[in-house]
This record gives C-alpha cells, structure tokens and sequence, in this order.
C-alpha cells in the first residue's frame, strides 16, 4: 500500500462537480437542496425580497424614506394608475430597443466576421471597433439627435452604436480561437474561406455570440431608457427622468421595473433560443 | 466695500482649520457665473468668517438637487422653485432659506425666418422647453396669449444643447437669458435674426434659484443656517458689485478650457440683474417676494406640477432669512 | 449476446475481503428514447489486491465505462460498485487510485513537468519533492527534454506517455489505465509494460488495464475479462497461468501463443453466435 | 493560427486604421461643410482639425481630466471585474445559485444608474464611493456573461481529472476551471474595459467637480464655440478605452500563452 | 541514429513519373532557442500511385510531422515535397486525398452523420446522394445505429471510426492515415484492415499509412519505411514481398513472421547502435 504521508484525509470530501448529463444525482455537491426547492428557490428569494421591501426592511436597514424608495404596493398601485401610457412607452421604448440591438449586433457581427478573415488587420479593426463602448450616451444621445433628428431613429442609433463593440468582440473571440486540428481538417479539405466560416468558425463562435446577444439585450435598454434622457418626448425613459425630478417616485419606479421586465423577457428569449439552437453543448456543461 | 476676510482667504487653508463646520452645498448645474455668489462667499472668505468650511459640489445631468439634500448628500442646495414646490408636494421635507433670483430667466426664442413675431404665431408650432417641473411657466404664456398649452402647440423636450434650434427641429426654443439665449448669438446669429419673447414681460414668470435644505436639518442646525445663508447672500452682493474680480474667481473653479471668461461675464452680468433687480437694495438680495412666490405656486398648482395648493409658510424658512440680514 | 455465453466463466477463488474492486450486477443506461444505448447491462466481477486484471472487448462494449464507474465519474444505473470496500467517492477521496484516460486530456496550460506534478499538487507536496518525483517520471516514460514544452508541442503518442507519468505521481495503491499504449510503438510499449510489472511487484499496486491487444493483456494480467458489445456484458473471465515473473521471452512460449488462441477464439465465437457483425 | 499580437502587424495595422478614419473624418466633415451651414455641420460632425486644435490647446486640461476619469474607471473596473468574477464563479458552483441569482442579476443590468442614484446616495454619503459602486455596477455584466460560458465550456476530460484525483473544490476552480475560462474573462474584460470609462463619466454626471464627464457637458452645455472640446473629450474618452482594450490584450498574452492564437508554432499554418 | 545506419535500404525502383508523393530532403524545426526541436531531418521517399505505404518509428520520430507536410498543413524547413506532381497546396485544391489525423477531430455541433457527411456538403454534393455515401460509410465502419449521436456519446474507437468514414466519403485517390486503428480492438481492425485492401484494389487508390503495429504495416504494405527519432531520418525501406492478395491466412505464414523479425530488428539495431534508450 502506499505509503500514509502521501494519502490526504477526506478533508476534501466536498470537491464534487457534476460532470455530466448521465450522473443520476447531483449528491455530494457542496451546498445540496431538495430538487422541489431548487426549482422553486427563484421565485421564493424574489417574493422574500419584496415582502422585506414592502414592509419596510430595507428602509429601516439603510435609513431610507418612502420618498427615496418607494414600497412595491406604491409601485403597483402607480403602473395600475397609469397603465395605458406605461403600455404606449415601453412599446416605444422596446421599439427603440430592439431596433437597436438588431442594428447593432448584426453589424458587430458583420465586423467581427469580416475582421475573421484578416489576422492583423482583422483583430485591430476590432481593437478600434471596441472604443465605440468608451463614448458615453450622454455624448451619444446629442450626436446622434444632429444626425437623426428628434424621432425615434436617434435612440435607435445610440443603440446600434452601443451594441456593436460587445458584439464584435465577443463574436470575434469565437471566431478565432479554433483548436488547430478543426482547422487543419477543413484546410486538408480545400473548404473555401466561406466554407471556413459557415462550417467551422460561425457554429464553434455561437456560443460566444450568444454571450454577445445576452450582454447587448442588456445593454440596448439601458441604451434607450438613457438615450430618452436627454430630448425624446415620451418612452419609458422619458418618463422616468421626468418624474424623477418631480419627486414621484412610484411612477418612476414603475418605469424601471416596466423596463426590466421588458428587458428579462427579451433576454430569456435570447436565452431560449440559445438552448434550442445549440443541443450539444448542454449536456457536457458543468453545474 | 471689500470685507477683508478675517479668517482665511484661501480655500486650502480654510479646510486645513479643524474648528470651521464643514457644510456641503449642492449646485443646480456645472460650476458657472450663475452660482457666482456662492464662489464669491467661498473665495473672499465669508463663509470662514461665520465658521463654516463650504465645500461645493457641481450639479449635472444627472443629479437630482432634491434629492442630493434629502439624502444628506449635500446639505444645502441651489434648485428652481418649481422643483421645491413639487417635491414638496410629493413629501420631501424641503423648505427654502433664502429666494436667490427674483425674476424668470426665461425667453422664448425662434428663427426670424420662421416668421413667428407673436405669441399667437405660436399655434401649431413645435415649442421645446425643459422638462421636469420647468415648463409650466412656458404653458402659462401660451394660455396667457390664447393658446391652449395641449392642443395649439406641440411641447417638446429640449435638451440641454441648443441644437434642436440649430437644426431646425424646433420652431420656438426656450432660452435663460444669462446662458443659452447667448449660445445661441455665440453661434453667430444676431440678436436681429431673432424674434424674443419675455416670459417675465408677460407676467407668468416662476421663480427660479433659490436656497434649501432639509427642513429637520434646519431645525436641529437654524445658526449654521443663518450663517451659510448669510455667507452667500453676501457672496452675491460682493459678485454683484465686483463683477470683473468674481468672473475670475468662477473662471478658476471651472474646469479650464469648458467655457470661455467672456461667455461667463454676460452670465454674471444677466444673472445679476435677476438676483438684484433694478429697485432692489443689498439688504433685499434673498429676499422672499410674497407676490412672486403666489405666482408661482398658483401657476403649479393651475397646470398640475402640484395637486394641492402650496402652502407658502411652511415651504419658506423666512426667519433664516430674516436672521441672515439683521 | 446474452449472459448465457456458452463460454466457461472461470472465476479464481478470493477471499471476500480481498475484493479491492466490486462490480456488482452493474448496468448503465445513456440517453433516452431512440437514442438509448445500454452501455453496460449486470456486470459482475471483483479485482483482487495486488492483482492485475485486464479487461478486453469489442469498441464501444462498455471498458471506458466500467473504469469511469471504478472512478466514481459515473454512477451506476442499476447495480453497485464498491472500491477497497467502500463507496468509490471515498476511495476517490482518499486518492486510493491514479487513472490514465483514453485520451491524454493534458492541460494546454501547463508544462509537461507541470501536468505531471498536478496530482502532486493537488495533494500539497512540497515543491521540491513534487520536482524530484516529475523527474524521475519523465525520466521513465523518456521525456526529460520535453520537461518544459507545452502538450501541443508534442506527438500524440509522446502526450500519451505524460497522462501515463501523470497517474503514477502519486503513487497510488489502484491504478485504472485506458488504452494507455495505444499510441505508442513496439518498443516503448514493450518498456512501459516491464515497469508496469516491476511497479507492481515491488509495491504491491492493483491494475486494471483497458486493452485491445490480446498479448498484451496475456503479457501483463493475472485475469482477463473479456467483455461482449450491445449491451455490455462480461463475456468471460481468464485466469491467465503464466509464471509470475513475466519476461520478454515469455512471449515466444508455447503456453503464451495457447493463451491468445483461447481468447482470440472467444470473441469469434461471440461473432459467430450472433449472427450479426458483433465487432462492427 | 491566426493573430499574433506579438507581431509588429497588428499593431501598425491600430494605426492604420485610426489614421484611415481620421481621414475619413476630415472627408466627412469636409462634405458637410459643403451644404450645411458652419454650425449645422459641426453639430453633426467638426473639422477634425479643428477638434485637434482644441486638443492641443488644452491637452494639459485633457490629459488631467483624463487621468481623473481614468482613474475612476480602473478602480471601477478593477472592483466590477472581482465582482463579476466572483460571482460568475459562485453560480458556476452550484447549478441552483445560478438559477436564483441570474434573473436578479439580469434585472440588474436593466435598471438605469439614474433611478438608483438617489438610492446610492442615499446609502453612502460619500461620493468616491459611490462612483466605485456606480462603476462596479455597470462592469460587472460582460465579464459574468464570458466567465460563466468559460467556466461551462471546461473540458469533460480535464473535469473528470481533477475528480478522479479527488481534487478539492478550490482545485477544481484554480488547478482546472479558472485557467479553462481565462480566454473568455479575457473577451469580457475587453468589451468591460472600455465601458468602465463610460461609466465612469456616467458617474461624473451625477455630480463630480472635474473629469472626462463633466467637461462633456460644459462642452455640450455652452454650444457652438465648445464644439471642437466636446469631440476632444470624446476622442480622448475612446483612446482611453482603446488603450485600455490593448493593455487587456497584452495581459490576456502574457497570462494565457497557450491560447492557440500566440502559439509560436502550430498546425494549419500551412 | 545516424544516416550512416547499417541497414539496408531497399529501395525498390519506380519510373518517376509515377512518383504520387515526393518527399525529397526535407527537414522540419520546430520552436527556437533551447525549445528547438528538429522534427525530421533530411527525409527522402516517395510514394507511387496504388502503392501502400507504411511509416513505422519510435514515438515523436515525425510520423504525424510527414503527413501534415504531405497534406500541406506544414510547410518544410527545407527540402521539398511533391504530390501528384505538384505542389501539396494544388493537391490539397483539387482534393487529391482524404486524410485521418491521430485524434478524431471530430465537429461537436454535427451529428455522427454529419460529421462524414461534412467533405461532400463542402462539395456541393446534392442532399439525397450525401446520405447515401453515407449511409455506406456508417455501414462499412459499423455505425449506423449511432448515425443520430452526437460524437461525445461515442466512445474512443467509435470516434475513431467516424473519422475514417470521413477520410473516405470523397473516395480521393490517396488517403493519408494517422493510427486509424489504434483505438480499435483487434477483430474490428481486422475487418478495416481487409476493406482497405479491397478498396485499394477495387479502386487504385494509394495509401500512406502511419501505425505502430509491426504486422499490420506487413499485412497492408506494399513498402514499409522505418524511421528513426531524434532527429526524425528515414532509417531503411523495406519491399513487403508477399502475395498481392492478402487474405487473414496470410497473418500465420512463415514468410510473414520473417518479415516481422526483419523490421523489428531494425528497431532494436537502432536502440543498440546508439547507446541510449531511442525509445523512450
Ligand atoms: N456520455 C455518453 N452519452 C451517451 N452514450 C455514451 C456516453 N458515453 C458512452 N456512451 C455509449 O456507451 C457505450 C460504451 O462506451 P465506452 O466508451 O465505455 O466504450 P469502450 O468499451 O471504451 O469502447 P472503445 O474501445 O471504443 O473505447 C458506447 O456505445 C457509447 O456510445
Ligand atoms: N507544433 C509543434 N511545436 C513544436 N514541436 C512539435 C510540434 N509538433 C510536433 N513537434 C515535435 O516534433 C516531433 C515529431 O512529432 P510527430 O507528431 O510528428 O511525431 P510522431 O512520429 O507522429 O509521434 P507519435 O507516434 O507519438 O504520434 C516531436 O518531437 C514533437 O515534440
Ligand atoms: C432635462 C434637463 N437637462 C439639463 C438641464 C440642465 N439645466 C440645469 S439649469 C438649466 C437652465 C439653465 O441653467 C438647465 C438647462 C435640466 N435642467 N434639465
Ligand atoms: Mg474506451
Ligand atoms: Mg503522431
């Protein structure tokens, strides 16, 4: 037998990392929970935070007053109160949103696979690409407002510009970062360079765009909701700028949380599609 | 008549003296002439003469003054009266200390080229102005000239740029007469290409900048009070009547390069006939003018910024005030 | 092919308590529906201490699948699998066992050396120490120059011999090994499989050995199970008579050539029983 | 492989294409000039030369300017990209966390820094802090997003590795699934990078004395005549992050060397 | 190992017009400085149409390095290689041969049928007929029951196999192969073994073959070239001089074994003529 100084105890008795789809259990992981509770454990940590909130827990914990946060019951009384024109803004503003992340990720994507195929100048193209993220919207927003007028168009611009640079990087990192032997495969085969990029490169990159679909859903309602901040007339951000200058706070929040939901739908949508489009890459991921 | 500072004249050496209070005021917007007094009472040691260490904290886009006070981020701040009414109304405990300009800055402004030379001109154009609470005066002009503020015109949100003007995507625009009503003739137009209209002129103009602070805090704090509002209603008079001197002091508390002395001298030249307007003496700089404060309460309450009437005693700390300038 | 494989199943004698391995009645169902392979279906057997048992059968029968359960990267669908009498997340735990998988699975980021001394370091060895014992292991499987190349600077059969050196640096008491020469030539195989030998002998370790080459696994067993396909199932068990002490030469021997005649006709008979290709 | 950084090439070709859009810039500007009138055209687009005559002028202000922004965004970025990672690797442990946190994080994304300011604020007085926050807060997301598909993407074998060898927790995290997931932190920290000095601005509107932000309005703020400043502090803000960008991928070089796209020598170059 | 070896190169002698692979002094380095290794050195053989020939050598001698110079994957250092005539690179456009490389390599996002359906879909070849070559291939290699699998639920030698289905679903003239039966048992490999035989013969194709297995390169080969490592050199050529026919009885005759004893000794003159363990 071995000798006892080389045997660690079993000190390290909760290292267990399910590996793979066919592991039965999950038993042994380092935190366990009945499957029932994992499933519901979502919904519950959200309906305790709300139920904290709404009874003031986190007023009293950071000292805070109904006119700074106000209570989810206020929230909810304010978008039933203004339903019809929160429905009317978050489809202008989803508008904007979704217009803008199209435009935008397809033309990072764009970038990225044309970048593909030029090694050097390809990866610095997208070097110059990714400073599109360091101009703020409150920059965008005026430039864009000189470029695209006062209409919806703007908003959708600053949400292609913002879109574009995660996407491109995100994409490009994909695109590139092939093990040699998939390469040496198809060069073996003489595939054309389109060959190339719809046989091997795009299906190995998609899950990095779909990273970059999920960053830039986010990003695309900050995008419009900020954009609105500086001259649009009506949209969620309109709105929740307006009022939170006058102070009303419920409505205010009523924006943000319309915004969000807006926002988690779209991205579980992104997130969905992810499952359906790539069926081989479930079963081998951990946790 | 320059009061020598007794305690410090610098701002450095003021912060280093552990026995001044330290006291965090809240701009409206970026460092400019508009706030000139303030600089002043800093620079020319006013507030070190009352014991108070001042530090200044810049507005921007982004930042809510009412908020910045109610949070103890700042504990006094320069907002519109407006925006202290509203906020009020939706129960921040906010009261004002002293009424820093006395008149409405506003104009409106369009194109020679568009032809408007009357309100009544106005019909059916596209009228932008800031939002939030600042456009209710701009809707009581309308009524005032016949027009009805929802239907005749299309109010639209004007950004914090003059290039909805510029570009010819607004037909009226609002401007203050001391910053944008000048960028706009920086930009090369001549005051003739111009048709200007006073809101002031038209007798629906609101009160503008004035000084508040949380209510409890005035409570539990009412000497600091009277002195940071002695301070700057000092402050202004000494930038009222050293204009050159104050510009440079502004001049060095902007970031270099971000605006240019000559756009800062008409600022303080135009701000100051709002603050100390003709008829007005040094001891009634910050005063709370009974009939202005009605007009604009009754305007917010008439086009809703408010849903019920403001309740004027409660919403101005004039015994502050009345300290101040004994 | 069903458990009632006409051929004998000779199952040595050994004393319960001497089962390091047991396999018991052990099956494992992947995926569902159509796609539904039963990759393994009541499988028995036991490894003795110190013994040296190989298993041996058609591709895709199940081999990787059994050692993947011995190393507690799987769970049996039905059936239970215990490692020096316990469960096998213990004897994972207790580090009782190195394992050299079908493919090298070296990590792009380490040097050779340092993919060698990974168990090593996992366990806290000192520095020192773990470089005294990735020497003489690089020294062993002759890649001492290649110490500080990277895995994909060297030839597959080169990286093979890494994850080889990589389950021996911790000395384990069990060592599980997958086709670990398939990729090597005659005759570093031929002086792997002497080491493999004389680590056995000198520290009493237990082997259980994926192979596909018959003399091989007659060269280095005590016992050969061999394995039929679709689904998995212990064909038979041979107990291999050859003297303890296994030379070169033994290769070339009458009993040797005997032995792989009888396994080799286990998997015709196995092809010709069912009437389908079985090996395909 | 594709791409080497190392190479002279792609960092010439940096230049190559700043010059070329620079160029393209002037010829734009140089075109609208043409049937616009001087502000309606530089409202939309100015001379570049004028923009870097305003650069010159006050590089000194620019640069100091730029250094405060900068600052905010590296230790914004520096807390978001521990933040991120931190808790990419959390949900990554434990399949459950992952799905009770990731709705939460997502809403995260999706609520605009200017509702929660008077939140912040109302929490921590102190506005250096609170800029930290705002940055951190803004970072994080790309980097949770890359890191987590790295994590997923490590190898079964390697996985089944550092199991077998009955490598704790933490191993499993340092010896195998960090290293396997560098690459993709290393996309999330670039596309992060330059955000954090958006955010950073971002955090100087809601009131800071100097920065990048606060002379973007100013400039924005007093029209016409601060035309060529505005796109200076733009020019400036997108050098910034670009610097950052390159600076990621030459830590991304030094720290992933086996990544096949800096491998010195290797198959399909053929 | 020097050129100066004192074994004898049979060099059989070819109209050189019929030279289809021409590897003529080529010498590859890899890495630089103290990481430097020179792969091959100075390397001469050729290769003529309908022949097969067998590479064998010890671990990291070049093998694989050859194969990638051949399919042009990897330009020489110096020297030159011809295929067809030509330069590789015309020969890789004008898909002159199929090749299965040492790991699978397999695309994790295409089914098994996708995956050898993947050269004829870069063809252009129509859908139906697609499914038809590779309904035969899966046949040929004994997968179709997997053809809906994705590669990670096959085990190693069933990847394996799919990837030699792949080499040949473009039926290319030559096929370049890299240990395509290590993972394989011996029965299944048999079976391989005689396909390609056939198909050689059927169909003129011609094959370079890399393995390890010293009778598989007898029973496939029409020559058989032994290099030597470090640095890789081509060692002796040895003309196969039994029946074009081969059939499994081949495998016992004593013309067979001869040829083994031959080859094998070259391996161990070399490991005795250097005074170091070559084959570690
Ligand atoms: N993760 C998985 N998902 C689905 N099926 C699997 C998985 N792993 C293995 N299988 C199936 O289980 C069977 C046995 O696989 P295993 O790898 O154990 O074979 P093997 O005996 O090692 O074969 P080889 O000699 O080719 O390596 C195969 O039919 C394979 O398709
Ligand atoms: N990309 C590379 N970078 C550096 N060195 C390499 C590279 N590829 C191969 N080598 C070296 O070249 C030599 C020959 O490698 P090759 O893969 O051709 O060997 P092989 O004969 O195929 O061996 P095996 O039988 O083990 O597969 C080895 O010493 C290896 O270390
Ligand atoms: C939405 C909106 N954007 C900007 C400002 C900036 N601002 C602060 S004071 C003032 C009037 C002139 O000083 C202006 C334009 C605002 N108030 N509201
Ligand atoms: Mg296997
Ligand atoms: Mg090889």
């Amino acid at each position: 037998m071995m000798p006892p100084a080389r045997i660690k105890s079993v000190q390290a008795a909760n290292a267990v990392i399910p590996i793979d789809g066919s592991r039965k259990d999950t038993e042994g992981d380092g935190i366990k929970l009945s499957a029932l509770f994992r499933t519901l454990l979502p919904w519950l940590a959200g309906a305790a935070c709300l139920t904290l909130w709404q009874l003031n827990f986190f007023h009293v914990l950071l000292s805070l007053e109904a006119y700074q946060l106000p209570v989810p019951s206020a929230i909810v009384l304010s978008i039933r109160d203004n339903a019809e024109m929160l429905l009317r803004y978050a489809i202008y503003s989803g508008t904007e949103m979704l217009g803008g992340f199209l435009i935008g990720s397809l033309l990072g994507a764009l970038a990225a696979t044309g970048a593909s195929f030029f090694p050097n100048s390809g990866k610095a193209a997208v070097t110059v690409l990714s400073a599109l993220n360091a101009i703020p919207i409150v920059a965008l927003a005026p430039i864009m407002n000189n470029w695209f007028g006062d209409g919806i168009w703007s908003r959708i611009a600053v949400v292609s510009v913002i879109t574009m640079a995660a996407m491109a990087v995100s994409l490009f990192k994909g695109l590139t970062s092939i093990q040699p032997q998939y390469d040496e495969l198809l060069h073996s085969l003489a595939a054309s360079q389109k060959q190339f990029l719809w046989k091997l490169r795009l299906p190995h990159a998609l899950p990095s765009l779909f990273a970059g679909l999920k960053i830039n859903m986010s990003t695309s309602i900050i995008g419009a909701i900020v954009g609105e901040f500086f001259i649009a007339s009506q949209g969620l951000g309109y709105l929740l700028s307006d009022q939170i200058r006058l102070a009303n706070m419920p409505l205010a929040w009523a924006c943000i949380v319309i915004a969000a939901l807006l926002g988690i739908v779209l991205y579980e949508l992104v997130v969905f599609t992810e499952k359906k489009l790539l069926p081989w890459n479930q079963t081998r991921t951990v946790g | 008549e320059p009061s020598q500072p007794a305690a410090a004249s610098s701002g450095e050496s003021e912060a280093a003296n552990p026995s001044l209070t330290k006291v965090k005021i809240q701009l409206k917007w970026v460092p400019q002439a508009q706030f000139a007094g303030i600089y002043a009472a800093k620079e020319k040691g006013f507030f070190a003469e009352e014991g108070i260490d001042a530090e200044i904290i810049p507005g921007g886009p982004d930042v809510v003054i009412e908020q910045q006070v109610v949070n103890g981020a700042a504990d006094v701040g320069i907002t519109g009266v407006d925006s202290l009414l509203v906020s009020r109304d939706n129960g921040l405990p906010l009261v004002s200390l002293a009424q820093i300009s006395q008149k409405s800055s506003y104009r409106l402004i369009a194109k020679k080229s568009t032809g408007i030379t009357s309100p009544a001109q106005m019909k059916g154009k596209k009228v932008s102005t800031w939002f939030g609470s600042q456009q209710f005066q701009v809707l009581a002009f309308m009524e005032k000239n016949g027009l009805d503020p929802k239907k005749d015109i299309n109010l639209v949100k004007q950004g914090f740029t003059m290039d909805q003007f510029f570009n010819d995507q607004v037909d009226v625009a609002t401007a203050t007469i001391y910053n944008e009503y000048h960028v706009v003739l920086e930009s090369g137009m001549k005051e003739s290409d111009l048709d200007v209209f006073n809101i002031e002129d038209a007798g629906v103009g609101m009160l503008e900048d004035t000084l508040i602070a949380k209510k409890d805090w005035v409570d539990s704090n009412h000497e600091m009070a009277v002195k940071v509002t002695r301070a700057i209603l000092k402050g202004w008079n000494y930038a009222i009547d050293h204009q050159d001197e104050t510009v440079d002091i502004v001049m060095s508390h902007v970031t270099e390069g971000s605006t240019t002395r000559e756009h800062q001298v008409t600022m303080l030249a135009e701000i100051a006939k709002l603050i100390r307007p003709e008829g007005f003496t040094e001891k009634q700089v910050g005063s709370f003018v009974q009939e202005s404060f009605a007009r604009t309460a009754d305007i917010a309450l008439k086009y809703g910024l408010i849903k019920k009437a403001a309740n004027l005693n409660e919403a101005l700390e004039k015994s502050v005030y009345e300290e101040a300038v004994k | 092919m069903t458990s009632q494989s006409p051929a004998p199943i000779h199952q040595a004698v050994i004393p319960s308590a001497n089962k390091l391995i047991d396999v018991d009645h052990v099956s494992v169902v992947f995926g569902s529906g159509s796609q539904q392979v039963t990759a393994l279906s009541s499988v028995t057997f036991h490894v003795a201490s110190n013994e040296f048992v190989s298993l041996l059968g058609p591709s895709g029968c199940g081999k990787s699948t059994l050692l993947r359960l011995v190393a507690d990267l799987l769970q049996p669908t039905t059936g239970s699998v215990r490692v020096a009498e316990q469960e096998p997340r213990r004897a994972r735990m207790q580090r009782q066992f190195g394992i050299v998988f079908q493919t090298p699975a070296l990590f792009d980021w380490r040097t050779i050396r340092r993919n060698v001394e990974l168990p090593l370091e996992l366990l806290g060895t000192p520095r020192k120490e773990c470089r005294r014992i990735s020497d003489e292991l690089l020294e062993l499987v002759g890649l001492t120059r290649f110490a500080d190349h990277y895995p994909w600077q060297l030839s597959g059969g080169m990286q093979q011999r890494v994850s080889i050196a990589r389950a021996l640096a911790l000395d384990p008491p069990l060592l599980l090994m997958d086709e670990p020469f398939s990729a090597l030539d005659e005759f570093t195989k031929e002086k792997l499989q002497l080491e493999l030998l004389q680590i056995k002998r000198s520290t009493g370790k237990t082997f259980l050995f994926v192979t596909h080459s018959i003399p091989e696994a007659i060269f280095l067993s005590d016992r050969i199970i061999v394995l039929s396909a679709h689904p998995g199932q212990v064909h038979s068990i041979h107990n291999v008579h050859l003297p303890a002490e296994r030379q070169s030469e033994l290769r070339e021997t009458e009993a040797f050539y005997q032995m792989i005649t009888t396994i080799r006709n286990c998997f015709h008979e196995e092809r010709d029983a069912s009437n389908v290709p079985a090996f395909g | 492989m594709f791409l080497r950084l190392g190479k002279p090439g792609y960092r010439v070709w940096v230049l190559i294409w700043i010059m070329s859009l620079l160029i393209l810039w002037e010829g734009i500007a140089w075109a609208l000039h043409l049937f616009m009138s001087p502000q309606q055209a530089a409202a939309r687009l100015p001379y570049l030369h004028q923009v870097m005559d305003a650069s010159i002028r006050y590089s000194g202000t620019l640069a100091e300017q730029g250094a405060v922004t900068f600052g905010n965004a590296a230790l914004g970025f520096a807390g978001g990209a521990l933040l991120g990672l931190l808790l990419a690797l959390l949900m990554s442990a434990a399949g459950w966390l992952e799905r009770t946190l990731s709705p939460y994080v997502v809403s995260s994304q999706m609520v605009p820094v200017i509702g929660l300011a008077p939140i912040v604020y109302g929490i921590i007085h102190n506005a250096a802090w609170a800029r930290i926050l705002m940055a951190a807060y803004v970072t994080f997301f790309p980097i949770i997003i890359h890191t987590l598909k790295g994590l997923k993407g490590a190898s079964r074998e390697h996985l089944e590795l550092m199991r077998a060898s009955g490598a704790s927790r933490t191993a499993h995290y340092t010896k195998c699934l960090i290293p396997s997931a560098l690459p993709g932190l290393f996309s999330g920290l670039k596309i992060a990078a330059p955000l954090a000095v958006t955010s950073s601005i971002v955090v100087e509107l809601m009131g800071a004395p100097d920065g990048l932000g606060v002379l973007m309005v100013s400039s924005l703020y007093y029209g016409h005549a601060q035309v060529g400043m505005f796109w200076a502090t733009i020019m400036l803000s997108m050098g910034i992050g670009m610097i950052s960008y390159l600076f990621i991928s030459l830590i991304e070089r030094w720290l992933t060397p086996w990544q096949p796209e800096f491998r010195s020598t290797g198959g399909g170059s053929a």
